[in-house]
């Protein structure tokens, strides 16, 4: 029995003083910081950044060549312990969520064709311009839901959604959207203007009952030109998200019907 | 002849079952099955050879047999520590290649497995180092084989339960059924 | 002047239903002056045009109304004397929106005679006497691109980069595109014609042997041309190539009269000393040489099981689809698909308001008994698409890894070598949609490549 | 208020727009009519027994895999033909007199569990019937062989026999010692049916691999038709036939011409979802499977070893796919 403990405890001495001793006279040196990023991110290995696995994120990050903030599983606050032991402020900015503008669903926008082939935005879009009568509008092939790392992104009666709590903003969908319909918005911002056809009023209502018309009645509702809420492009009106308008009743008086308060879609899950 | 044995007849994962962790674990791509084969050829081999010595002159002489597992869990753990900070800092090129692997094969039992099997058969110094360095290879073969085929699988739409490591677990019976044809083939002394 | 055998075959292709018969023995006809025209910007490969008129405004025709913009970039002309309606962004037949003038031809310019129709726009030149620059900026100024199809601008083709020589002049013949027939046509009715072309485009090159490809299954094309090139002196052959698709592709063309491989992308085919030319093409410019007539107006073939008639048209460019159809005595029966081009490359449309460009080659009305339908089936690995693939892509493993969104794996396999031909979808039996496939995965490459340079341009610019 | 609609759209779809008409139940179809041949030369020897294991495996299959779409709540595959296919592949792979309840055992693991588990047609990565029948005679080994006599067998009064593969294998064993026994060797070499019986399938085995002819003329309709290509078969048997030639023992056309050799060659091989797609692939595919079946044959504990080397190359299939891909046109 003596012998046995000794005997083991001999052999993982020998082994603790052989790996003690390579430790210190072996081992690379490496910036220490990645290690402690390392330690700072949740440590899944999802690969959700683009890296592989957190260790590779942790390099990039140390290395500088990789943004603070890629990481979904961790958050703000695994972004955060991150900055401090970087030395750099996390971006202070406010949380952005995309938002999808069209609200031409299948009962409101016309088709105009019979698609036949891969369920996707992109070569959809590239086929005829797309099935539906308004080449502005949301395909919902789900090329945006395909690239959501939070599966925030679900398709509604042919139209994209986006729960705001999962979304992180991104952009992932924003870059991929054929039809550049997705914008990063602010997620305190209510009042949204669902469309994004710039063109004039009764082209527009030839293809969607919901489509903007740029008639100007929400800008007169909420004080005018002067008050700044929205800008137009064409006959599109946008919503100016540095200014956003807070009265929802012009919401009501859209006569387009294409403007809603709280467009987000919420799973309730 | 105990090279084909111990590669297809007695393979290490698909008739002895062991290593059953990393067979699951690292075979989604076929680029990291090649590494972690790479690994587990490496470390079986020298390790075969470590507790074989420790064996023969330090427990057996001393009437330890009966604690060798616990020994060779300590030696084969260090083991692969040093080789981890040695590689890192004399091969480097090798260690980013089979690097991550490493500390995986700490707790593989096929290791563990084929310092035991050496062990109770009682063989000399280079049959044990040759016979795990078969068997390693076998490892690596069935290992390569079930990630080109989860590779394949990748495309593959299963029915939701069915998802991730149960279709894995599906195929590998289905290999380990195939593997049953090799029965037979080489009569290995055990 | 002699007519040889083709001795190279490349691997794979198929062989479509050519379906030709329907519009072969219909000689080219004239389209009068449609009253509405919509002229796009972009009827080339590369940079649209830069519109220069605006509504209200009067052209005339062959007037210069899309400025070239760019290297890779043709001028647009008007093609009819005309009011512009409106300048919008219209549909083009590929999918993609482009500035495009609304032409109204009822109302003319004011205060001046109407223009003959034909009469000449720029002056003629004697191709003899004109220097090798001076026909060059003449083809540039007909506004001449590629009509094959992919609308390549000509100038820039006849004029190979320092340090490349063009020693094969091949003339694309093949028409290997189902029910198309414009070329053929042409080959049989304009043959002098072609012949003239060729002789500029010598001179412009430096001189290279010529060769003119043209598919087996068109003998009388292969008669006429053997006709009109008789008395020609220097290194030309007329190469009989097998009926096989896709033949009329330009690397499988240059691999099947010259046994000259090009390689994979960005080489081009001047890179193995070639320069291919579609038929039409050439004889534009020999129109644009010797009559000073701008590219106008081309040859479309409106064919098709649901169509009345089917007919070659000579129409001008930007004559819609619709006119066309109703020039052909309208549809038989209803019409399932509309496709811009051949049934193997051509472009579905959703409507007949898209008007031809210089590179609509056809216009096919199918009806539904013609049309097959793709499907979600899974692939079973039959490997019919890998034997089919001209460029001996694995077709299969990429479409599969593009279904399970693995852009990385459908770029190791290949996919950007892919000339989207067509030959995978075509022969598989599970009607996967392979060639769409290929498709999205070099969509999504080139997005991602041009991702990457804007990044690094900005990169450089901080 | 939606906007008017034209009641009729085109079709939009991406190019191209012309279709070869080939179509997956067609190619199924087509295997099934090439093994027509076979099945009736099998029931034709084996009688009603046949007859009861083939519709039985035929129909567990079809079953099976609508029970399975069913629970998947997907679309119905029956239409494509292959779950008719895969039944009626692996009855041919059986003994004519296995008890029934075993057939549909074996029917219900080819389709349930190597097939359907993996989402169903071309995901599967072995051949579901030879992998229902490798599970078989790992678990009914005695049943699965056990051979019925054909009719005209030279034993009459035995209702069960061996297979000549049996004899074969000692064979193996015999040539080596024949000095010491010949007479041993020529005992065995006795067994061994006339050069006759092997082509016309007059011997004991399973319902569809006895017959020769039968499965030749099967495999040359499918050439012609070009549902297959030659690289497997020949690969194959031309293995098999040069490793006997090597090895000694039984003749080599005797090896080829027994067991699962020609059926496996041309029908079991020749799956498409399971075998390489490159041409060059497919020569290594039937290499391999050739040397493994006869590895088996010579050394293992199995007497045949068709099925179990066409599965581990099934595994191999893959990486061979990955190994042999084409070049491109153009590329260095």
């Amino acid at each position: 029995m003596t012998i046995a403990i000794v005997c083991i405890a001999g052999v993982g001495l020998v082994a603790a003083i052989v790996l003690a001793i390579a430790d210190k006279y072996l081992s690379v040196k490496e910036d220490p910081r990645i290690g402690m990023v390392t330690a700072a991110l949740p440590g899944a290995n999802c690969g959700g950044c683009g890296f592989p696995g957190c260790d590779g994120y942790a390099r990039a990050l140390v290395a500088g060549t990789a943004p603070n903030g890629a990481c979904a599983a961790g958050g703000d606050a695994c972004a955060a312990e991150i900055a401090k032991i970087l030395g750099v402020e996390a971006a202070a900015t406010e949380k952005r969520v995309a938002l999808v503008k069209c609200c031409g669903t299948r009962s409101e926008a016309i088709r105009v064709g019979d698609y036949n082939g891969i369920c996707d935005c992109n070569v959809a879009a590239a086929t005829a311009g797309g099935d539906k009568g308004c080449t502005y509008g949301c395909l919902g092939y789900g090329a945006c839901a395909n690239v959501c790392p939070k599966n925030a992104i679900s398709i509604h009666d042919g139209l994209a959604k986006v729960d705001k709590r999962l979304c992180i903003g991104c952009g992932k969908c924003v870059a991929i959207c054929p039809k550049r319909l997705i914008e990063l918005v602010p997620a305190s911002a209510t009042i949204h203007v669902l469309c994004n056809n710039p063109d004039k009023g009764p082209s527009v209502r030839k293809v969607c009952g919901v489509g903007c018309m740029g008639c100007h009645l929400c800008e007169k509702n909420s004080g005018g030109k002067e008050a700044g809420h929205f800008t137009f492009q064409g006959f599109l009106a946008k919503v100016n998200y540095a200014n956003p308008p807070a009265d929802a009743q012009i919401v009501a008086k859209c006569p387009a019907k294409c403007m809603v308060e709280d467009a987000h879609f919420e799973s309730g899950n | 002849m105990l090279l084909v044995g111990a590669v297809l007849v007695n393979n290490f994962v698909l008739n002895r079952f062991l290593g059953c962790c990393p067979f699951l674990g690292v075979s989604k791509k076929m680029d990291t099955a090649l590494g972690m084969s790479g690994a587990v050829v490496f470390v079986m081999t020298i390790a075969a050879a470590v507790t074989w010595c420790i064996d023969h002159w330090l427990l057996t002489p001393n009437g330890l047999g009966y604690i060798h597992t616990l020994a060779f869990i300590l030696v084969i753990a260090s083991l692969v520590q040093f080789i981890d900070i040695a590689m890192k800092r004399f091969l480097p090129p090798l260690h980013a290649a089979l690097g991550i692997f490493l500390p995986l094969i700490t707790t593989n039992c096929a290791v563990l497995g084929a310092a035991e099997i050496n062990c109770k058969q009682g063989t000399g110094f280079f049959e044990s180092v040759f016979f795990s360095f078969a068997a390693a290879i076998g490892f690596g073969f069935a290992l390569v084989l079930f990630s080109g085929i989860r590779e394949k699988l990748a495309h593959a739409d299963p029915p939701r339960c069915f998802r991730g490591i149960a279709i894995a677990l599906v195929t590998g019976g289905l290999l380990s059924l195939a593997f049953m044809g090799f029965s037979g083939l080489v009569k290995l002394p055990y | 002047m002699k007519t040889v055998k083709s001795q190279f075959k490349f691997k794979g292709g198929v062989h479509p239903d050519y379906n030709k018969e329907l519009a072969r023995e219909q000689p080219i006809e004239r389209l009068l002056v449609p009253a509405e025209l919509v002229i796009s910007m972009s009827q080339h490969l590369g940079a649209p045009a830069k519109c220069l008129v605006k509504p209200g405004d009067f052209v005339r025709r062959g007037q210069v109304v899309g400025e070239k913009n760019g290297f890779i970039s043709v001028c647009v002309r008007a093609s009819a004397d005309g009011k512009v309606k409106a300048v919008e962004k219209r549909l083009g037949p590929a999918g993609g929106k482009a500035d495009a003038i609304i032409l109204d031809t009822t109302e003319k310019p004011e205060g001046e005679a109407p223009a003959v129709a034909d009469g000449p726009v720029l002056p003629p030149l004697d191709w003899k006497t004109a220097s090798r620059e001076e026909l060059l900026k003449r083809v540039e100024e007909a506004g001449i691109c590629g009509m094959g199809g992919a609308g390549f601008p000509t100038n820039v083709k006849l004029n190979p980069p320092p340090g490349k020589r063009c020693e094969y002049l091949i003339l694309n013949g093949a028409e290997c595109e189902p029910y198309l027939t414009a070329d053929y046509r042409l080959m049989l009715e304009r043959a002098p014609r072609i012949r003239l072309g060729v002789e500029i485009m010598r001179k412009i090159l430096g001189g290279p042997a010529v060769r003119i490809a043209i598919e087996a299954n068109k003998p009388e094309a292969i008669k006429a041309m053997e006709a009109a090139f008789a008395d020609i002196d220097g290194n030309v052959e007329i190469v009989v190539l097998p009926v096989l698709y896709p033949q009329g592709s330009e690397k499988h063309q240059i691999f099947a009269t010259v046994g000259r491989v090009v390689p994979e992308p960005p080489a081009l085919p001047i890179d193995v000393g070639c320069v291919v030319e579609n038929v039409g093409t050439v004889a534009a410019i020999a129109d644009a040489v010797e009559l000073g007539e701008p590219l106008l107006d081309r040859v479309t073939t409106v064919s098709g099981g649901a169509v009345a008639t089917p007919k070659n048209i000579l129409a001008p460019c930007g004559t819609k689809y619709s006119d066309l159809i109703a020039f052909c005595g309208g549809e038989k029966e209803p019409v399932a698909k509309l496709i811009s081009g051949g049934t193997m490359m051509g472009f579905a449309v959703s409507t007949a308001e898209i008007a031809t460009t210089k590179t609509t080659s056809g216009l096919l009305l199918l009806p539904r008994s013609k049309v097959s339908q793709y499907s979600s089936q899974p692939c079973i690995n039959c490997g019919r698409c890998v034997r089919a693939c001209p460029m001996n892509l694995n077709a299969a493993e990429i479409a599969k890894a593009v279904e399970s969104n693995d852009i990385k794996a459908a770029e190791d396999a290949h996919v950007m070598t892919c000339i989207e031909c067509g030959a995978c979808s075509f022969s598989c039996p599970a009607y996967r949609p392979i060639t769409q496939f290929c498709r999205r995965a070099k969509n999504s490459i080139r997005a991602r490549i041009a991702a990457e340079k804007a990044k690094a341009a900005a990169a450089a610019n901080k | 208020m939606k906007p008017k609609e034209t009641a009729e759209h085109y079709i939009l779809s991406s190019s191209p727009h012309a279709h070869s008409n080939s179509s997956v139940s067609r190619i199924m179809l087509d295997v099934i009519l090439a093994l027509l041949p076979t099945t009736a030369v099998g029931v034709w020897f084996f009688g009603m027994p046949a007859v009861w294991t083939i519709a039985t495996c035929v129909s567990t299959c079809i079953v099976t895999e609508a029970l399975c779409r069913l629970a998947m709540k997907r679309e119905n595959t029956i239409g494509d033909l292959s779950a008719i296919v895969t039944g009626l592949l692996l009855a041919l792979n059986l003994p004519a007199g296995i008890p029934l309840w075993m057939a549909v055992v074996g029917s219900v693991f080819a389709i349930g569990v190597s097939k359907q588990v993996f989402g169903g047609l071309g995901m599967n990565p072995f051949n579901p019937a030879l992998a229902a029948r490798a599970f078989m005679l790992i678990s009914f080994t005695g049943p699965m062989t056990t051979w019925l006599k054909p009719l005209w067998w030279k034993t009459p009064d035995a209702v069960t026999t061996a297979t000549p593969l049996a004899a074969m294998k000692g064979m193996f064993a015999a040539d080596a010692t024949a000095h010491a026994t010949p007479h041993a060797a020529q005992n065995a070499l006795e067994q061994i049916p006339s050069l006759c019986n092997l082509l016309t399938g007059n011997m004991p085995g399973c319902i569809g691999e006895v017959s020769a002819i039968a499965l030749a003329i099967g495999a040359a309709y499918l050439l012609w038709r070009k549902v297959i290509t030659w690289h497997i078969p020949v690969a194959f048997i031309a293995t098999v036939a040069v490793y006997s030639l090597i090895a000694g023992g039984a003749p080599a056309y005797a090896q080829v011409l027994t067991g699962g050799v020609m059926i496996g060659a041309c029908f079991m091989a020749t799956d498409y979802v399971t075998s390489p797609t490159t041409s060059k692939g497919k020569l290594i595919f039937g290499f391999g499977c050739g040397l493994l079946c006869m590895l088996i044959r010579q050394f293992g504990s199995y007497p045949e070893g068709c099925s179990f080397a066409i599965l581990i190359m099934n595994a191999v299939a893959p990486l061979i796919n990955r190994w042999t891909q084409p070049k491109p046109f153009g590329a260095k």
